[in-house]
């Protein structure tokens, strides 16, 4: 969409508004401190005022980037306008949430300060004068500069720092105003660096440094962050739903295999680890397994299922093998739902499950206790945390290797086309199989810190579809909303899909509603995924297909 | 267990399996053109009950006279729900993902089902209630107690399902292999752009697919309300479930096959819960908890023999 | 007179990317009349505007005195303009029958379209043995026969045809040019897409030479035919 | 800054301490009903107590989370009223496996949790409840009487005053539902009764067919069925339309009065189901609870639990007040209150809306008066039987 | 580009790499390959022509596994071949696909890299923990596809996506894709499908160019002028079954090739001239849109 006038007129807009939205969040929006966040205060931006702040200094940039300001130009290599637009829009959305939840939640305009006004106007005419910029995106963006190592290595971790800052800043905005102010600036505002060319640049430097490390360190402050274990508790949630979405990733995003039962793997590493925890509730009445034993234990029964259930069903087609793989994910929720000795062999406690499992305790340090590091007091959400960023990045790590090689490039052949593969001599079954054993044997290391992060394992958590992850249907949902195929999406989509619902409270018995809502209308504007894969993002947009391409295509219908 | 008790579990379960198959009729016709799996379809169906159920319970005149002659006034205003609902899903969720991804459309279907689900958990009110419900509803009773068959029990309702799924097949059969816009089906089913091209309104048949899937859904949701005597907001998860695993356990894409896997389906869980228990070594393996366990082992098992499905072709592929 | 087909400065972008940028031509009713050109000229894509499946960008199409802008393809087809795809597009899962009376869609006389069957398979006595095999797999020439043979099925008033010849062996491309002259002869307007130029020119009434999105050259088939640049760049002649 | 920190609001800042009490249940999806009948009932609960000022000083306040009747999330609503500094105690959570996973987390921090509606005895007693009952946790508590209480008054019920010799059980697979049949059976077959043949339904479904069938066949006279009156209502519909016309047990999730619609007015007839207590309308206690609920113009119903939980929150506030008692009548810290909250919460003993509350050596409720309550010409008739155990 | 010794002397030696021996191919009723014997020599280059549905490409399929002969038997470098097309890869047979079948969205090298599958062994530990020999065999995969890549002409376009090189290129990326593994004997199924003359010739060179590699060499093309310019022997298939053998000049002087296939010599235009080109034309060129 664009706004045709003379770009005189426009630039002018631009300016005017981008100055106004920065001084906007000094000034008061509402009077009374009822409203979350504190608004009323001059001189000093609270609350969701800081999301207008930082939208507006994102958009103020690419602005600046737009009209050639020497030097910022370079923060926008494929384009700034289309990037203005974005964050604009980002500006736009939040400001008018916030404003708009003023009024409403405290009953009429009228609690809108001149500050709230003078915001809701200024980013209007930002966003006015962005859409009537002449676009300026670039037909091949110039290949990057290759800066000093530190400095390259030092702009990553800045912007894992940054995007590590917007996520927890997510996961503790306590108020659903907050939260629906935050939403759509963190998509738009993403969208703006990707436009921008950004994202692009991030990930060619990161792919030459490989500095995972930085992600991983930047992962790391989040609990130095936090004061109690409230949100940590989320955090571990996510963390958990982030691996086993990760796991689903090679299977799906890789070799392009839908598994509509995967859960039942987290399924079989949580039961495996429950058994061995020393639980009272356990049918095994034995001394709790040492964790490294219980976690090879979970894997290997997990892979163990993988393979069972991977061997008479992988050689069959496409959508038959979703059903089947929703099958078998049913299978194992009523199977340990039956394993209690009434109606099955006694094993699983049935529907009780297997509750109070002990916490982990791995080489003297007790998870369930609380630790001081560097003056810091780790609560029990905490050690999990950090044991949680271990076993993410030994999944990350196997997924950046494996998908990077001879097996790798296998996947990703059979993915493309099953039959030219297998004249290359790729044997299908095995290899697709392999990947199976591989994405379950992850899911069950996932699962065996899940049940003991979550002191028990029933099987309400293993369904098909429910409200709440982890399920079948929300892993598929993480990795297809965060981006099939690449590491980042499904963490991207995993924290979203945790955070949505969960932030959703507020609305009571509409939450569900709004939640299937949300889903249909993030699929509607982003079907590629919010980290779109490069390569699938061409296979996405009918309209950007090469004519080389469409052959393609045409020559596999007819085929 | 005596032979009678084994022809009521037949009947029972030949009664179910065609409720399973009407469901699945509409899975196999949107995905045979589309390719889209369209887990909202259980919704479809829930909703055909709701609506039915809202006008017997909003209409007062319903009320005196007797069901039989309130049912064509609940099933119409049911069918058109359901119709309305898949019609503008298809309209406005489905059709701007045409060129998407292909498991986008699976992620919109599943946020869709929440969605529709939903509504009716939140708005759906009965005359004298406050707005929404949680539990079953309950659902108007024919009258007459069920028929005995030489030992066999078969309720009104369960009689009219049977007859409804067979109409319902035979009309179907019909539409799709013999009449114009059935050939048309089929051709936007295999290659949507060289159809345009042959002067069929490509959307227009999409459209109809939703529909009569929509029909037939709703149909069963009606034909199940008076069975069972109560509907549930979420009573469409399990049916979508049973549903697709019937089309794709007759060969989806195929609608012949869709009925067919309905029937062995519904079959297979009656004789697993009512058969498995008395057979000496399986009897820990039977009962009603284990029959969706069976009811995918067939599913399987089926599949190792006829990966194409019971009735499904094999797509001719070449290199 | 006015010509049955008329296209007035036409632009056709995918994306960005401008295919067609800006062409002008018409068919005359009984005409013959073929586009050529290089590969990636913007034939394809311009038989694929006219028909309806793409939106252009601009410029104008009538065709029999109606504007075709927003007219849907399958109401194209209903005015009479009919459209053979390049790439051969039958219907896989139905039997070559089956995928000849899809091309009869629109028609209503069950005694014309038996006819028309029966005319197809004399044409292609190929297709008369693979009747009710399902068409996914045709041999690949086998398959080009059935989209030509679909095509005539719907007796249009113009019918266009995207390189009919297409994977076809030396003897098999003769006959469908002699079955195009013969459409052409019992009145049929043709508007033909060929890479075998020679035989597209020979037949044709008029031709347009297309390169990168824009007529180079017009005339009539004859005079191309023995225009210098053009029997060097598309007769393969030194 | 101009017009700051508004002052209208904080009149109350001179009255006291404010003390939130947690509060944790499903509030959305299908359980969203119950879910919310427990949270009026709660938040009856602390505005009696504000108005009756039952703790001098301190003013309650109720903080509600919903758990979704999962239990990762009821954990984590535990790890968030721990890290709430202003919460002394939680009430809830609606599911057991829900209460399970909060249990260590709210143990950590000292903190009393009480539920108004787990009936799984392995809470409160472990694993081996049966055999070698152990304290789990001893911020534990709940109102409501376990399994191994009401399910053997029922049995007796049914073995004696129905004479009903042959039963067959009937569960939805559930937590409940499961266990309140394995201690019914248990009863009944130490009565000499026979079970002739158990089997379970999904609650997800609505055809129990199959279920129907094999009790009908089975012999039995009578059912029992462990789970939910949305199941058990068309369980007996479709029981009485197959022909079987025995009686049909079932816990006190089963006495709802939606039950009766869904059963059909004349199906539901038969339909026996316990509560805790003796019937809410002999009790003078439970008699101002429903006029108060009523009063108060919610929109959902008190429900099966709203008496429980209302029960359970008023025992929290009286725990309060004793240790702030304890404190020289002040509040302190709060996070210093805790343990002390907990100990007190041990020796609460009153009168409440269900009767006695008090807990026992496990935290299980003293509250040993099971009333038993059948449908009768198509309306619930309570306390048909009244029994106190031991 | 390097040019190898020829290892063998072309011709009909006495060891045959490729000898198919009455290959049948049925389909319910039909049958589209009748019992077809075919001796392919190292080093040769052997063309396979005949009318639309003659049963080409079916044979081919029959040679690769991809299909499981009815009937006949096919043997490779002195062994049986078993219809499995990882085994008859590995044994040293690679085809190219009548409609192009690249893997779309990896990009050129990777495509190339692909087809050293059956050349290199890594499996997925070794991917992981990334030992020395490791990547001594990654390194070599990617030296030796890039210089196929050179080879077919396609240096410096190793970092695209498969998808987007123009229509020649992708035939050749599949010629180079296939020559990755190394093979002693390369099928290709109308390798100038689809291109101008242009491009026509210097596919000509490419298949020169690897058969001077040492590599035997059996080609579908409806293009006479290529398989004139370029084989060895021809042999035409009719209805299913082999019509005649020979060099090239010889069939196309034979009556019955010009009354099945190539049409009467008389006939205007003449087939050498244009028939080629209008059938070199890719089938399924086309875009959708
Ligand atoms: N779907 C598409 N997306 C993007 N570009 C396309 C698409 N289809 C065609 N093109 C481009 O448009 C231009 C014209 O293509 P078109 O198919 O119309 O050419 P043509 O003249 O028919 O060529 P040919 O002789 O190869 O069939 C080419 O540059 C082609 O790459
Ligand atoms: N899977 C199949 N099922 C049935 N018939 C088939 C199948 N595959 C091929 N055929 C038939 O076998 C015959 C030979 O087909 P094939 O593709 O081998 O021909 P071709 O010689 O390659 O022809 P072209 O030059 O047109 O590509 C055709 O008549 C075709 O109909
Ligand atoms: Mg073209
Ligand atoms: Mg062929």
């Amino acid at each position: 969409m664009t706004i045709k006038m003379s770009s005189r007129v426009a630039q002018a807009l631009t300016a005017t508004g981008a100055a106004l939205t920065l001084a906007s969040p000094f000034l008061a929006w509402t009077w009374t401190a009822a409203y979350p966040g504190n608004l009323t205060l001059n001189g000093y931006p609270g609350g969701s005022q800081v999301v207008t702040l930082v939208t507006g200094l994102l958009a103020t940039m690419f602005a600046a980037a737009a009209f050639g300001v020497p030097g910022v130009r370079r923060l926008a290599p494929a384009g700034a306008v289309r990037a203005l637009r974005a964050a604009s829009l980002a500006a736009l959305t939040t400001t008018w949430v916030t404003v708009a939840a003023i009024a409403i939640t405290l009953g009429g305009a009228v609690n809108v300060e001149p500050g709230g006004w003078l915001a809701a106007v200024a980013v209007l005419l930002l966003a006015t004068g962005a859409h009537a910029l002449a676009d300026d995106t670039a037909e091949s963006p110039p290949k990057g500069v290759r800066l000093p190592w530190a400095v390259e290595v030092a702009l990553i971790t800045v912007v894992f720092l940054a995007a590590m800052f917007v996520l927890t800043y997510g996961i503790t905005t306590d108020s659903a105003e907050d939260f629906l102010a935050f939403l759509p600036a963190a998509g738009f505002g993403a969208r703006a660096l990707s436009v921008a060319g950004v994202t692009r640049r991030i990930s060619e430097i990161n792919a030459r440094h490989r500095v995972a490390v930085a992600a991983l360190a930047s992962a790391l402050v989040f609990p130095f962050t936090q004061t109690g274990d409230q949100y940590t508790a989320i955090a571990d949630n996510i963390l958990v739903f982030a691996a086993v979405a990760l796991g689903l990733n090679i299977v799906v995003g890789l070799v392009g295999l839908l598994d509509l039962g995967y859960v039942a793997f987290l399924g079989t590493g949580a039961y495996s680890a429950a058994l061995v925890s020393g639980s009272t509730f356990s049918t095994f009445h034995i001394a709790p397994w040492p964790f490294w034993a219980t976690a090879l234990l979970g894997m290997g029964v997990s892979l163990l299922a993988g393979l069972i259930i991977g061997a008479p069903t992988l050689r069959l087609h496409g959508d038959y093998l979703a059903i089947v793989t929703l099958g078998f994910g049913e299978i194992f929720r009523i199977t340990v739902n039956n394993l209690d000795g009434t109606s099955g062999p006694s094993l699983t406690n049935g529907p009780n499950g297997i509750n109070a499992i002990p916490d982990i305790e791995l080489f003297g340090f007790d998870f369930g206790a609380p630790h001081t590091i560097l003056g810091v007091s780790f609560g029990r959400f905490a050690n999990y945390y950090l044991l949680l960023l271990a076993v993410i990045a030994v999944i990350v790590f196997v997924y950046a290797r494996a998908g990077d090689s001879r097996v790798g490039r296998a996947w990703i052949a059979l993915r493309e086309d099953e039959k030219a593969a297998t004249a290359m001599g790729i044997e299908g079954f095995r290899f697709k199989l392999l990947a199976f054993g591989l994405g379950a044997s992850l899911a069950g290391l996932a699962g065996t810190v899940m049940a003991h992060l979550q002191t028990n394992a029933v099987p309400d958590n293993y369904k098909f579809a429910d409200t709440a992850p982890p399920n079948s249907a929300f892993l598929l949902a993480a990795v297809v909303l965060g981006g099939m195929g690449t590491i980042s999406g499904p963490l991207v989509g995993a924290a979203l899909l945790y955070l949505i619902p969960a932030k959703f409270e507020f609305f009571n018995r509409y939450q569900m509603m709004l939640f299937g809502l949300a889903l249909i209308v993030m699929m509607r504007f982003r079907p590629e995924g919010l980290v779109p894969d490069r390569k699938h993002q061409l296979e996405f947009h009918d309209e950007q297909v090469s004519g080389a391409e469409a052959r393609q295509v045409a020559a596999e219908a007819t085929v | 267990m005596t032979f009678t008790d084994f022809l009521q579990l037949l009947t029972d379960g030949l009664v179910l399996g065609s409720m399973y198959g009407l469901i699945a009729v509409g899975y196999t016709m949107v995905y045979g053109i589309l390719q889209i799996i369209n887990f909202a379809h259980g919704e479809i169906f829930m909703l055909g009950g709701f609506g039915a159920l809202f006008a017997y319970a909003w209409v007062p005149a319903l009320h005196e006279i007797s069901l039989w002659a309130a049912l064509p006034v609940m099933l119409v205003v049911g069918v058109l729900v359901s119709v309305t609902a898949a019609v503008a899903a298809e309209r406005f969720t489905y059709r701007p993902l045409r060129n998407a991804p292909r498991l986008a459309p699976l992620i919109t279907a599943i946020g869709l089902s929440l969605f529709l689900q939903q509504v009716v958990f939140n708005f759906f009110t009965l005359p004298g209630e406050s707005m929404g419900i949680t539990a079953p509803v309950p659902f108007p009773q024919l009258d007459g107690g069920p028929l005995r068959l030489g030992g066999v029990t078969v309720s009104y309702a369960a009689i009219l399902t049977l007859v409804v799924a067979a109409g319902a097949m035979t009309g179907l059969t019909y539409f799709v292999g013999r009449t114009r816009t059935g050939r048309a089906m089929q051709a936007t089913a295999q290659d949507p752009k060289t159809a345009r091209l042959m002067g069929i309104d490509t959307d227009r048949v999409i459209v109809v697919a939703f529909a009569v899937g929509a029909v037939l859904a709703a149909v069963a949701c009606l034909t199940q309300g008076l069975r069972l005597g109560s509907i549930s907001y979420n009573m469409g998860f399990i049916a979508g479930l049973k549903g697709f695993t019937a089309a794709v356990l007759g060969g989806i894409g195929n609608i012949r096959g869709a009925m067919l896997g309905g029937v062995v389906l519904g079959v297979a869980e009656s004789l697993a819960s009512g058969l498995l228990p008395h057979l000496p070594s399986l009897q820990m393996f039977g009962g009603s908890v284990w029959k969706d366990v069976w009811a995918f082992v067939i599913l399987i098992v089926v599949l190792l023999i006829r990966p194409q499905g019971l009735l499904g072709e094999r797509i001719a592929d070449r290199a | 007179m006015t010509a049955l087909l008329e296209v007035e400065d036409l632009r056709v972008a995918y994306g960005k990317v401008e295919a067609v940028k800006g062409i002008s031509f018409s068919v005359e009713e009984g005409q013959a009349v073929t586009l050529i050109g290089t590969n990636g000229a913007g034939k394809t894509t311009t038989l694929h505007t006219l028909s309806g499946l793409l939106t252009p960008s601009g410029g104008r199409v009538r065709f029999a005195g109606q504007d075709l802008a927003g007219v849907p393809a399958h109401k194209v087809v209903a005015l009479g303009l009919a459209h053979s795809p390049e790439g051969r597009h039958i219907f896989p899962r139905l039997t070559v029958e089956e995928n000849l009376l899809l091309g009869a869609f629109l028609r209503k006389d069950a005694d014309g379209i038996a006819d028309d069957t029966e005319r197809a398979y004399t044409l292609f006595p190929r297709l008369r043995e693979r009747r009710i095999q399902p068409a996914g797999t045709l041999s690949g020439g086998e398959q080009q026969m059935l989209a030509m043979a679909r095509a005539l099925m719907c007796r249009p008033r113009l019918l266009m045809l995207d390189e009919p010849s297409m994977g076809l062996s030396p003897i098999m491309m003769k006959k469908i040019m002699a079955t195009v002259a013969e459409l052409k002869a019992t009145g049929t307007t043709i508007l033909l897409v060929e890479q075998n130029a020679r035989a597209a020119l020979s037949l044709a009434d008029q031709a347009y030479v297309m390169e990168t999105g824009r007529v180079v050259l017009s005339g009539s088939g004859e005079r191309l035919l023995h225009d210098d640049s053009v029997r060097k760049a598309y007769l393969g002649e030194e | 800054g101009s017009r700051d920190e508004g002052d209208d609001t904080g009149s109350s800042a001179s009255t006291g301490t404010t003390i939130t009490i947690g509060f944790d249940a499903p509030l959305s999806k299908d359980l969203a009903a119950v879910g919310l009948g427990m949270k009026n009932s709660a938040e009856l609960a602390v505005k009696k107590a504000n108005a009756d000022k039952v703790v001098p000083g301190v003013t309650f306040k109720l903080a509600s989370k919903d758990d979704q009747a999962t239990p990762n999330i009821g954990q984590q609503n535990a790890a968030a009223f721990v890290a709430d500094n202003s919460v002394v105690g939680v009430v809830g959570a609606y599911n057991s496996s829900v209460s399970a996973a909060m249990q260590s987390t709210l143990h950590d921090a000292t903190m009393v949790q009480v539920s108004g509606a787990n009936t799984a005895a392995t809470l409160t007693q472990g694993a081996d409840y049966k055999t070698a009952p152990k304290r789990q946790y001893d911020n534990y508590f709940r109102t409501i009487s376990t399994d191994a209480v009401a399910a053997p008054v029922m049995a007796e019920y049914f073995y004696k005053d129905l004479k009903v010799k042959k039963i067959a059980t009937v569960d939805d697979k559930k937590t409940y539902g499961t266990g309140i049949v394995e201690n019914f059976t248990d009863a009944y077959k130490k009565l000499g009764g026979k079970v002739t043949i158990h089997q379970s339904i999904n609650p997800d479904e609505a055809d129990y067919a199959a279920v129907v069938n094999s009790v009908k066949s089975s012999g039995a006279q009578g059912v029992f069925y462990g789970g939910e009156y949305p199941q058990a209502g068309p369980l007996k519909k479709q029981l009485v339309a197959a022909g079987f016309d025995g009686p049909m047990g079932g816990g006190d999730a089963v006495k709802d009065d939606q039950l009766i619609p869904l059963a059909g007015a004349k199906a539901a007839n038969g339909v026996c189901a316990h509560s805790d207590g003796a019937p809410i309308d002999s009790l003078d206690s439970a008699k101002s609870f429903v006029a108060d609920y009523k009063a108060a113009g919610y929109s959902e119903g008190y429900g099966v639990f709203g008496a429980y939980v209302y029960d359970a929150t008023t025992a929290l506030i009286k725990a309060v007040g004793a240790a702030v008692d304890a404190n020289g009548g002040k509040a302190g810290d709060l996070t210093q209150l805790r343990p002390k909250v907990v100990a007190a919460m041990q020796q609460v003993a009153f009168d409440g809306a269900t009767g006695e509350v008090g807990f026992d050596e496990y935290g299980d409720s003293v509250n040993q008066v099971i009333s038993v309550n059948c449908v009768k010409n198509g309306a619930w008739k309570n306390g048909v039987k009244i029994v106190t155990v031991k | 580009m390097s040019t190898p010794p020829v290892l063998e002397a072309p011709g009909t030696g006495t060891s045959p790499l490729l000898e198919a021996r009455r290959v049948t191919m049925r389909f319910g009723g039909l049958t589209a390959v009748d019992g077809v014997d075919l001796t392919v020599g190292r080093g040769q280059i052997v063309g396979l022509i005949g009318p639309n549905g003659a049963g080409k490409t079916t044979f081919f399929n029959c040679l690769t596994g991809l299909y499981v002969p009815t009937d006949g038997e096919v043997r490779f470098d002195g062994a049986a071949l078993p219809p499995r097309p990882a085994k008859v890869t590995r044994a040293g047979v690679a085809r190219t696909f009548q409609n192009i079948r690249l893997f779309a969205n990896m990009t050129v090298l990777e495509n190339v890299i692909v087809g050293r599958h059956t050349r290199t062994t890594a499996g997925l530990l070794s991917a992981i923990g990334r030992g020395p020999r490791y990547r001594r065999e990654e390194r070599e995969s990617h030296s030796r596809a890039g210089e196929l890549l050179e080879f077919v002409g396609l240096g410096g376009q190793g970092n695209q996506l498969a998808r987007n090189l123009s229509y020649g290129a992708q035939r050749r990326l599949e010629i180079a894709r296939a020559l990755a593994s190394e093979p002693k004997l390369l099928l290709l199924d109308e390798p100038t499908a689809g291109m101008n003359p242009q491009e026509t010739r210097e596919t000509e060179e490419l298949v020169h160019a690897v058969r001077d590699q040492g590599i035997a060499v059996l080609v579908i093309e409806h293009d006479m002028r290529f398989i004139m310019n370029l084989c060895d022997r021809v042999a035409v298939l009719v209805q299913g079954s082999k019509l005649i053998e020979g060099a090239p000049g010889d069939v196309q002087a034979d009556e019955r090739v010009v009354e099945a296939y190539l049409g009467a010599p008389d006939d205007e235009p003449p087939p050498l001239d244009e028939g080629d080109e209008a059938a070199t034309r890719d089938p399924n060129q086309e875009r959708t849109a």
